[in-house]
This record gives structure tokens, C-alpha cells and sequence, in this order.
């Protein structure tokens, strides 16, 4: 057992934040909540330094991966500096790409993603397909050279700037519903793609503008379909356990939490100082406490990934990290009295963002499965308990 | 022992929620969040004079419908059903009853008619900067100069304060950080000196910053004797806090009322959500603390109208309305999915306001320093 | 609404209150787990004065019931002093024979209930039938004029001192599972009956003895089948609504909070004083108004009482006070450091009595149903949800 | 980074959990609990010398295995999923520690072997009459007297203090009511002036109180500097405390596991109750603390033998795998319906340490105030 980074890590991380260091600015943190020319900017010069497609054959445009944890240790230091992370276009579209597509479309977009050209939305959910992805209705008719799209998807995060669409569809109505879906790329501009704007909750201007996405007869080159026709939903599985793990890097909650703690150490209501009083400092170490839970759990996660895909504690991570995410958004705020319902202005701490945490944290419970599907993950795949949504399955005696 | 609305509180809620269906759509309430007047709508305010609302709990000979704060706390319930914003709670219940209580003879015939007939509007400056609610930290300073009373400091969170006409002030004339020494104000919010600054919150209403830079007021706008502000305030107080726990639990009813809704016909792995176990455990433990908070406010109403000393329940209803509300607010967008979090679905009007209204009046925290006080330092009262 | 008891309900009270301070020994509070002589001889004077049959016709040996809530009233002042209080005699038992039984039954059983002669035992329970009621399996095989009974039940709590069993059997193996259930009343003294002793967790004498109960070819004569055959599972079902609000009195929780508050209020840590810690403040004020809410939920029963059976508010009752228990049980020894620990000695509070309810608090969270089926419950009768235990059920459109 | 035990530690484990199995049974742990001799087996600690477990964390001069604090959490995790009650943890860890690490050269080369060998078996007096576990609690009076030291007062919960030989005493030598001043002593269980009396505890183990009246003990037996003693005991105590934790968070993976079997083959309503979503729920809501609470006892032991500045971690292991404890032996019960509860059935083992454990070595609250003073009253120590 070694707790320790190696010094190879260790010169890595310096690597990653001295590039931090040098390339972030204001624009490229000030903007969570929305992809921006700076971000996607700051992006791409990752992508010159051969970040994003460690691990992949250099034909493609990829890079040899120095060790087994770069990949985690270069997204641990960009998300606890509120940098964007390398989230999906690496971790579900490249890896799909490479690991089911044709030798044609390796080529074709692995190098693009790799450079960062051309920003790429994750176009699944629809209506009355959110948790359950297998529902989705809207279909791809096979015209033989083509497919042909009408219908439309909501909850489109990137729709509004991106280049590409990783598109799940279904292609065969009369399969079981797992059996009839297909993954496809599918460029933005197709004429008879269409979008209408959604936001999420928050103050103007910080608010994260989600789409839904309408198709009206459009076309997809059949090229563009990824794989086998009709495997789509497993694709898409296999891709989520990855995502879970990838995507949520611990370490922006840890700074969020020291901020906190800053701030309750530093702020003075005249004479009244919270970091005296014995219920604010129990609280805080209660909460202390359970971050770092998050912490470890989250290196359980990475020491697993060094030898297979770790899909039980990559749930555990987002179990623990949404629960936790919640409660200390909470907390934050209740520890602050009145001033814990300002969103914004001069007696708003954070200047409002701790609201803004607060009223997107119940989301991250319920965003990506939610957190009640990742205990039914762990149920499952760790603890061997049958699918609570199955039929009722007796024991074997 | 019955509780049971009697016909006359039926009737009333009845009524309130008639109108408050007609008149105070989500639509209504979106379009006060961006008013570009004063966050709440006069006409309505016409309305809720006319139908005596303004006035339900000043006494008859002022031209109030006395009634009781069981009757208002029915009332109010409906009020926050819909999260109908106006002046009402400062105005019609604190103004009102602490006009009612503490006024002389003379202000409280000239005064409360006004509040009864919507000519009057009222704001409660009472909060500074302090994360409590203690009257130990009001520090804004009134000090007697001949006829006058010279004011300043500065008061934070005071609802509606520029739509009103009229701001009721505790301002320390006595022993600094201590309960007594201070005295309540009725200050023209007109007079010079004062500065009013917006205070922007999660539900997007009309708190402001008052800053009274020498401002002068005559004797004759003191309520109340002079250095006893708090023992004129603190029953009034209570029945705003029960007043507000019921708004905030009708708030809570009604967004528990639509994820129970949506719970029953959104299908997921083909079947409603609401049919499945950590669902159904959710919705079944809001409704229980819905239903206590409920009952607790509704029971110190009654004991404030019985007299009775109620500063244990009142400040048990307030915590736990608080928790209550923060909690089904929070819980229940979750049951809508990532719909819950959209700004065009109409459950998120309940979602910014589940974690403000937790903290309002005093939070959990200061709510139960006061229960501790009442079940560790004090005596128990024997209620029958 | 008026929360205030009416004068005839105070007079009650006043005279139930009088009873127990003149009847009231150590010996009858001393023995909460345990049914002793004691305590019988208690009940058997609440017989005399005709509170056990409140309610029911004279000539079964009932008294005319005072007003709607005596009854709990009675109970209540009961559970507050320790006392035992009126269960499922009346509750379950007297109130089924009285709704279904025939003439000669209530003739014969009622008058004797009413009296305290004779303690009856709850047979219903197996090893593969606890929530489930439905799925008991021992059989009663009909004979004619009798009907034969070999298998077993388990933790049947008051078999070792009953005289007779309030007993359901499956008479009906090929029918619907809840269609095939009778309920008789079994003489303890049948040949074939036999107990074998299981102890409840706790300390050398404040254990709770339950039982299994063994039959071999046991005679049940036709004559004690209560109502109509097969129709047993109803009778349960319509009784426990009541059960659950009769026998879960809110007051012994409050009794036990006071003293909880008292304790902290006077121990002395040789200096240190835990009313004096703000933490130690903040915890007991929030379990305070946690408990108020269950004495809220509880008045709120009883008023839907003066009605009809109050079922939903019921379970409400049973949930909450579960849990309270539960959460006040543990609050009350965490906020004691290692003297929580202790199960008696000089160094215990209250000699070990509240470690015995901690251990003992769980139960209460999974017994007569448990905290999990109340809710279920609330969910289906309240809020019309449609049951999670069946197949999946599409909203009508 | 790797969390994967070395092949050293897979051994270790794997030989610790075989004898476990073997020798620690349920009717063991029953029969220990109600043992008329100390509560545990002489015969089984002769086993544990001669298996090395005695010396694991001895220097290797001193005849120990000089193992590290992660190698002997490895080893003490598999006793606690056993429930193997013995004076391992202050014999071994605690008592070979402090003597290692603060006593002379002539009190090492004498006192460790013993250890080791299983000769001298070691009790620890540190609790008074407190809620609470700080130093600055300790009262207990040692005071010099020509070549002796006088010891008066009591202790508190000291475990298997009757059978063992040699008491570590945490004795007041200097200021009143501060971590300083305090002085380590190794006492004679047999000497006069000594009474001790059994605590009866929730899980029938062997805790007693130890009354000192004018006990004599000789200048040879402090141990350390005097008034030094907090100095020279913290560390050993945060690596006891560690070692409490694993063996904590073995009980509780050990009952977990119980629970989670039962679930899966207990049919109710014609499906195993595993497959239910609540029960689900809670098994792995459970799991995922047992997780955490052993990765940051790990974490914390790794640190300790880095001799890195670890008293936050020690901390957060202690509070958090406390309230770990509670609660999975509390839910874990629940998932066995009414049987959870009956004597006979072996889980009740588990659930009466539950509590008990929580509380042990300073409870959730003392800990919780080291956190605090850690985040807030201290500079981030920042860790690689």
C-alpha cells in the first residue's frame, strides 16, 4: 500500500500546473457554467501538448500516456482550478470511437478530437428517456445510403455551440428496447436540425443554457453510423462507467470546501465571529470529515483504474460526491443566517455563487443517473443483489 | 379537541384560495419577480382591502374584522399556496397587531383605519448585520435631541421597504447588547437621511439595506414606551414568525402537491417513478414533516390567541417549518429530474425560495437557542 | 379548531390520572418488558371500572363510552406513567369479535375480555411471514367439527402466561394467497400446543420473552373459527389500522424526553455541565421540536379519530414515532461520550435503561410493519400512489 | 499510487482472518462475555506471542517483528471483524508504543520483550470523570514524595484492567486543567491502595474503574519526561486510535456482510427483500462508509509511518468510522426484522458494540473538536 504519488506523478502535476499557472485567466475560470471561446481556447492548447489523446496510438493523434494516473492527475489539478476538465469528447466519444468504429472514422475524428477542433454535444435524452436511456423513441430510418431523422431531444448541453453530435437513436422500433438503438455522429449543420433554447435556474448570466433539439427529415450519411447497427445502448453503457469515474474529479469540491472554511474563518460580523462559535466549528468538521470521505473514496477509484475500469467505485464517487455536494451546499448556507438567501450584491458572500451551488446542487443527486441509480449500481454489481426494477427474482437454493 | 377549520375558517380558505387561483397565477408571480415597481401589485393590495384581508386581525372598533390568529394563519396558508408576494405580513399582521398592542389611543385611531383600508403600507426594520435574529444585536441608534430623535446606523433585509409607506424601527435608546434599552419607531420612509438599497435573493423579492444617516423623526413617532421596544415587539413577532411558518408551509403543500403529481405520470423503466419504493419514501416523509409543521403552527396560533406562554412553540414551529420547508423545496424538484432545474418549469418559483425562507426571521439556528432556552433554562409550563 | 381537551375530557383525565396515582406501584411501572401479576391485577381494575369495554353494549359486558377520545385519553395517561395500557385485547380482539363473530362467540369471550380474566397471545407470525403476513403457511386442515393445526409460529410475545390464542392459520393452501386465511381462538391448553422461550436483546431480567409456538396435531373445535372461514387476512388487515394508532401512544415518548432533558439539565461532570455546552443545547432543542411535531401528529390522529379509523394518520404516528425513538435513543447516549456505552453501575444513567431502549430502538423501527411499510402506506392511501410491491402499473391517460 | 495490500500484508490477513475463523466463533465471543476469569483466553494470547502478533510493531532489537502501523492495521481489521475481545490493542499498540518511543533504554530493553512475549499484559488509565477525552481533563494526582511518587484519584473505562499486570496511568504532575502537566506512569496492578470495580457495558466486555488511594509506585516507574506525558503519549494514543478504527470498520464490514446475505435470501412478498430499493438503499449507503471510513484509517496509519503531521486524519478516521460504526451495526439490524433483536441470534453481538464503540476513545464530539481546531485554528499542513 503507497498513499504517496510517484515522483514521475509528481513531476507531472508540476507540469499541469505550471501550464495552469501560465494559461489560466479570469475569462477561462470566471465561466462554470458555460463553454466559451477562452475555454475552448485553453483546450486546445492542452491538446498541443498532447493531453488530450494520452494513451491513444500516435496515428491517430495520440500521444504515449506517461503512467496509468496522468489522465486523473492532469483533470484533479485542471478541476480544482476551476479550469474545464477533459470530460466527454475524450472519455465516451474518442473511446468508443476507437474501440468499435471503423478504421474510416479513426481516422476522420480521433485527430479532430485530439486537436480539440470542433466542439461535440452528447445528444441522448428525450422527453420520457432521462434515467432511462432505453426508452428513447426518436428514430433513425434506414433508407439504405442514409438515415433519416424526425423528431427531436431535450436536455442538449453543448447543442448551442457544438460542431458535432454523438447521437444515440433507434434504429429498430420492434427489438426489445435495448436491442434497437445506434450510436451516430451527426453533423450540426444537417439541414432540418434545429434548436430552441432551455436555461437552467440561475442568475443572468450564470446560468447554464442547456437545448432541445429538433429534427425534421433529416439526413445521416450512413458512414457516420459508429459500429453495429443496433448496439448503440451498450456502447453507451460501457462508456457511462468511464464517464462516471472521469468526469467527477473530487477536487473541486475540496476547494470549494476550504473556501468555505476561509470564509468562515476570516468573516467578522461585527464582533461576532462565526469560526468562535462552537456550532459553526462542529459543523464544519462534521463536514470536514465527510469530504474527505469523498477524497478517499475517490483515490479508491483511481488506484482501481491503474488495472480495469472501476464502474462500482465510479459509482460510489458520484454517490458520495453529489450527496456530499448537496449537503455542504446546504450547510454553507444555513451556517450564515439571513445572508445565506442573498444572490449577490455587497453582504453576499461569494457574491452569490454559494446560491447558485445551492440551487444546482439538488441536479448534480439526480443529473447522470442520479444517485439513487448509482446505490443501485453498487446493490447490484458489487453487493450481487438482483435489479430492483426486474421482475421478482428468488434466490437459488 | 377538534381540528377541524370551523365553517367561517372554511369559508375563508375557501375564498383566499379562489382568488388566489384567479389572481395569483405563476405567470403573476414571475411577473412581480421582474416588476419594475415595487415587487407586488397595488390593485391587488385594492383587493385584499376590500375583502377586509388588510385588516383581519385589527380589532373592530378600528375598523378591523377581529379576528383571531388562528383565522389570519388559515388566511396566510393560502397566501403562501400560491407565494403570493406582498406587504402583508409587516403590514396587516406586525404593524397591525404592534400598533394594536403597544400604540396610544390616539395612534392607534389614526393609524390602523389606514393599515385596514390599503392606505398604508408597512416595512419591519429589524435585522442588522448578524447571522442571528437576537434583539442583543440591534444596534442602530436613536438618540433624543429635544423634540426629535436623531437615527442612524443601518438595517439590512427589510421586505418591500421602498414600496411602503411606513417603517417600523427597534433602535437601541438604552444599554448596548443586552435585550432591553430598545424602542420601536414609526419612521416616514420619505424622511431625509434614509437610503434604501436593493438586497438581491434567491427568489428574486425585494429585500433592501436601509442606512439612516441622521435622520430626525419627532417624539410622537415612538411606539411604545421608550427602552421597553422588545417587550412591545416580541408577541407581535411571534405571530408574524407563526403567520410566516404558514406561508411557508402552504408553499411547501403546494410543491409537494406537484411532485406527487408528477411522480404519479412520469414513466421511467415502465412504470410511473412514483411507484417505486425510495419515491414513494420521499414524498411519505415530506408529507409527515409537512403535515407536523402544520399542525405546529396552527397549534401556537392557538395558543397565542388562548394568551397563553408560547415562546417554546412558537420557536419549535418556526425550526422545524424552516427545516421543513428548505427540505420538501429541495426534495421535490429532485423527484422532477433535470426538469427541476429548468427556469421555465414552474416548480423552480419554489425552489429559490425554499432555502431563503429557511433562513428568514431567523434561522434554525437562532430558533432553537431559544427552544434550549425554554426546555433547559426555564421552568416548564404545563399546558392543558 | 380548538386544541384544548373539553371539560368532560378533562374530568376523565383527572379521574384516569387519580386511578394510577392510587393503584400505581413499583412493581407495575418497574416491568415494561415483562406481563407480570402485577400489572395483570392493574388491568383487571381498570375491568372493574368498566374502561377496558368502553364503548361496547352492556350486554356483552361493555360501558357506555363517555365521549369519542376516553379511550385515549385513558391510554395516554397510561403510557405517560408507565402503566400498561389498553392493546390489542381490546384494539384487535374484542373489537373483530364484536364487528364478525357470531352471537354465542361474543357472548362468550367479550364479557371475559372486558374483565381482564384470561391473557391472550397474537398468534400470527412465521419464520417466512413477518411483514408478509400473507404468505403463512401452517396449516389448519378442516375435519368436519374440528380442524387439525401442525407447524409453527414464532415470536409470539405473550404465550408463556396467555390463556387463550387469537390465532390465523392458512385454511385455504390453493387460493390467492390473502383469500386463504381463517382466524380462530386456540385454548392454550390444547394438547399438541408447546412453547419453546426466545429473549429479546437486553440486560439479565429487562428482556422481553417471546416464543415459538409448536403445534402437533393440535384439535381447533369448528366452534372457535371467528367469522366467516378464509376471510381471516381482512380481519387482520382492518385491525391493525386500528392497532397501529391504539397501541402507539406518543406520551411515554415525551416522558422519556423530559427525562432525558432533566438528566443533562442536572448532571455535573465535576464542573463541566452539559446544559451549559451549546452543542449539547443545540441537539436537545432540535430532538425537542422533532418530538413536539410526533405529539402534533399524534393530536392529529386522535381529532380524525373522533371520525372514522384514523388509518393514514395512523401510520404517520407509527413512522415518526419509530423514528424519533431511534433518533433520540441514539442522540441521548452520543451526547453522553463513553458513559453512553454503560448498561448500568453507578456511572449509568438511569442504570443501563437507556442503552436497553437503544438496543431495543431498531425495533421499534421494523416491528408491526415497520417504519418502511407506513410509509408505503402514506404513499399508496394518501398521496394514491399505486403499490411499489406490485407489477409496474401505468398511469390511466 | 496503489492501495493494493503488498504481498506481505495479503499474507498477514489472510493467516489473521484463518485464525480467526478457527478460534474467534461466535460461541467464543459469547463464552468471553461470560467468562468468570478477565474476559479474554490466556491460551489465545499465548498463540498471538507465539505468531508474533504481540511484537508486530516492536523494534526487531527488542525481539519484535518492527512491522509498520499499516501492517498491524492490516492485522487488528481481521480481529475486529471477529469481534476478538483480548488487550491487544493496549498492550501492543499502545503500551509497546509509548514504551518504544518514550522510555529509557534500561526500561525498553526490559519491558518490551515481555510484550512480545506475552508475559506482561498492559491496561490503559486515562479516562476521568468527563464526557469528553481531552487531557486537560485528567485530574488524577501523582505527587512526588521522596523516592516515590502518591497517586489519588480514579479512572474511568479501563479495559481489561483486571487482567492485566501493568498499568499505563495518565497522572496530573504540574498545572491544573491543561495539556501540559501531565505524567506517565507504569504501575503494578497488584499495589496497594489499588480497588478496582467492573463498569457493565453494552457489550459485556471487561471495563473497569480503577480507584488510586495513596498508591506508592517507585520513581523508576514514569515513564518519559514528567509533566511531559501528553507529549509522549499523543502519538501513541492517535496510533491506538487508528487501530481502533480498523478494528471498528471490521466489525462493521463483518455485519454488513451478514445483512447483505440475509437480504438476499430473505423472500418476502415474493421476492428477496435485496431486491427491494430501500433495503438497497441502505446496504449500499452502507458500504460506501465502510469504504471511506477504512480508506482513511489506511490513509492515516500510511501517514503515521511517514511521521508526518497526521492529527486531522487520525480526526476524521476516528469521528467518521465512529459514526460508521453506529449506524451499520444500528441499520444493518433493521435489515434482520424482529430476529435482528432476539439474544440468540449472533448479529446482536454486533449491535450491542455498535454504540458502545462509537463512544470509545473520545466520542464523535471530541473528535469533532480536533477537526475543528485542525481546519480552522491551524494553517493546512499540505500533504503530497
Amino acid at each position: 500500500m503507497d498513499f504517496d504519488w510517484s515522483p514521475e506523478e509528481i513531476a507531472f502535476r508540476e507540469e499541469v500546473r505550471e501550464f495552469i499557472a501560465r494559461e489560466m485567466t479570469e475569462e477561462v475560470e470566471g465561466s462554470i457554467f458555460i463553454d466559451t471561446p477562452p475555454r475552448i481556447e485553453f483546450v486546445t492548447k492542452m491538446g498541443k501538448l498532447g493531453w488530450l489523446g494520452m494513451g491513444f496510438p500516435e496515428k491517430y493523434g495520440g500521444s504515449p500516456n506517461p503512467f496509468p494516473l496522468a489522465q486523473f492527475i492532469l483533470n484533479s489539478e485542471l478541476d480544482r482550478s476551476g479550469a474545464p476538465i477533459i470530460g466527454k469528447n475524450v472519455g465516451t466519444i474518442a473511446s468508443t470511437i476507437f474501440n468499435v468504429a471503423s478504421e474510416e472514422m479513426k481516422m476522420e475524428f480521433l485527430p479532430m478530437i485530439f486537436r480539440n477542433e470542433g466542439q461535440w454535444a452528447i445528444t441522448y435524452t428525450e422527453p420520457n428517456a432521462g434515467t432511462d436511456l432505453g426508452s428513447m423513441q426518436c428514430r433513425a430510418i434506414d433508407k439504405g445510403d442514409h438515415f433519416e431523422v424526425t423528431g427531436m431531444k431535450h436536455y442538449i448541453t453543448s447543442a448551442h455551440f457544438c460542431r458535432w453530435h454523438w447521437m444515440a437513436l433507434r434504429t429498430d422500433p420492434d427489438a426489445p428496447k435495448h436491442k434497437g438503438i445506434s450510436i451516430f455522429i451527426v453533423d450540426h449543420d444537417s439541414p432540418g436540425l434545429s434548436l430552441s433554447r432551455m436555461d437552467t435556474i440561475g442568475r443572468e448570466g450564470t446560468t447554464h443554457r442547456t437545448n432541445q433539439v429538433f429534427f425534421d427529415k433529416m439526413k445521416i450519411p450512413r458512414a457516420r453510423l459508429v459500429g453495429e447497427l443496433n448496439k448503440g445502448f451498450y456502447y453507451m453503457m460501457q462508456a457511462l462507467d468511464y464517464e462516471r469515474f472521469a468526469i467527477l474529479s473530487f477536487a473541486s469540491r475540496v476547494r470549494r470546501f476550504d473556501h468555505i472554511v476561509d470564509w468562515y474563518k476570516n468573516v467578522d460580523f461585527e464582533g461576532e465571529r462565526p469560526s468562535d462559535d462552537p456550532n459553526t466549528r462542529r459543523s464544519l468538521a462534521r463536514m470536514a470529515a465527510r469530504v474527505e470521505v469523498g477524497t478517499m473514496l475517490e483515490r479508491m477509484a483511481i488506484c482501481k483504474a491503474q488495472y480495469e475500469v472501476p464502474a462500482v467505485e465510479a459509482a460510489m464517487n458520484k454517490a458520495w460526491g453529489a450527496s456530499i455536494g448537496d449537503e455542504f451546499a446546504q450547510l454553507s448556507l444555513d451556517l450564515m443566517g439571513p445572508f445565506g438567501g442573498l444572490w449577490g450584491g455587497e453582504h453576499s458572500p461569494f457574491e452569490g455563487g454559494l446560491a447558485d451551488e445551492y440551487l444546482m446542487a439538488g441536479h448534480a443527486r439526480v443529473a447522470a443517473g442520479g444517485v439513487d441509480t448509482s446505490k443501485a449500481i453498487i446493490a447490484r454489481r458489487l453487493l450481487g443483489l438482483p435489479n430492483a426494477l426486474d421482475k421478482p427474482k428468488l434466490p437459488q437454493r | 379537541m377538534d381540528i377541524k377549520l370551523t365553517e367561517d375558517q372554511t369559508q375563508l380558505q375557501d375564498i383566499a384560495s379562489k382568488f388566489m387561483d384567479n389572481h395569483c397565477t405563476f405567470d403573476f408571480v414571475r411577473k412581480m419577480e421582474k416588476d419594475e415597481g415595487f415587487g407586488f401589485c397595488p390593485d391587488m393590495w385594492k383587493q385584499f382591502a376590500d375583502m377586509g384581508w388588510l385588516g383581519i386581525i385589527v380589532p373592530e372598533e378600528f375598523g378591523g374584522m377581529g379576528m383571531s390568529t388562528l383565522d389570519m394563519v388559515v388566511l396566510v396558508r393560502e397566501m403562501g399556496r400560491h407565494l403570493c408576494p406582498s406587504p402583508y405580513l409587516f403590514t396587516s399582521v406586525l404593524a397591525a397587531d404592534v400598533i394594536a398592542q403597544a400604540g396610544t389611543r390616539k395612534q392607534k385611531a389614526a393609524l390602523l383605519p389606514e393599515i385596514v383600508s390599503g392606505k398604508t403600507i408597512y416595512a419591519f426594520a429589524y435585522q442588522e448585520y448578524s447571522r442571528f435574529f437576537k434583539p442583543e444585536h440591534i444596534k442602530l441608534q436613536a438618540k433624543r435631541d429635544g423634540d426629535n430623535f436623531i437615527l442612524n446606523g443601518t438595517k439590512l433585509f427589510v421586505e418591500f421597504a421602498e414600496g411602503a409607506d411606513t417603517i417600523v424601527v427597534a433602535a437601541r435608546t438604552g444599554k448596548a447588547n443586552s435585550q432591553s434599552g430598545l424602542t420601536l419607531f414609526l419612521v416616514d420612509r420619505n424622511s431625509t437621511g434614509i437610503s434604501i438599497k436593493h438586497m438581491p435573493t434567491m427568489s428574486r423579492d425585494r429585500h433592501y439595506q436601509i442606512d439612516f444617516n441622521n435622520v430626525e423623526i419627532p417624539t410622537s413617532a415612538r411606539l411604545g414606551k421608550q427602552s421597553k421596544g422588545w417587550e412591545a415587539l416580541e408577541p407581535s413577532l411571534h405571530k408574524t414568525v407563526i403567520a410566516f411558518c404558514a406561508y411557508t408551509n402552504g408553499a411547501g403543500f403546494e410543491m409537494h402537491g406537484y411532485a406527487t403529481k408528477y411522480a404519479s405520470e412520469r414513466v421511467q423503466f415502465g412504470r410511473p417513478i412514483g411507484q417505486m419504493q425510495t419515491i414513494q419514501g420521499y414524498l411519505a416523509q415530506m408529507i409527515m414533516e409537512l403535515y407536523g409543521a402544520d399542525m405546529l403552527t396552527m397549534f401556537s396560533a392557538f395558543q397565542i390567541d388562548k394568551a397563553r406562554h408560547t415562546r417554546g412553540y412558537v420557536a419549535k414551529a418556526k425550526a422545524f417549518s424552516a427545516e421543513t420547508v428548505g427540505h420538501v423545496m429541495d426534495v421535490s424538484s429532485q423527484i422532477f429530474g433535470g426538469m427541476g432545474y429548468m427556469e421555465e418549469q414552474d416548480t423552480t418559483l419554489f425552489l429559490r425560495r425554499g432555502k431563503q425562507y429557511q433562513l428568514a426571521l431567523g434561522g434554525t439556528e437562532y430558533w432553537e437557542d431559544v427552544i434550549a432556552e425554554e426546555i433547559i433554562d426555564r421552568e416548564p409550563v404545563v399546558l392543558t
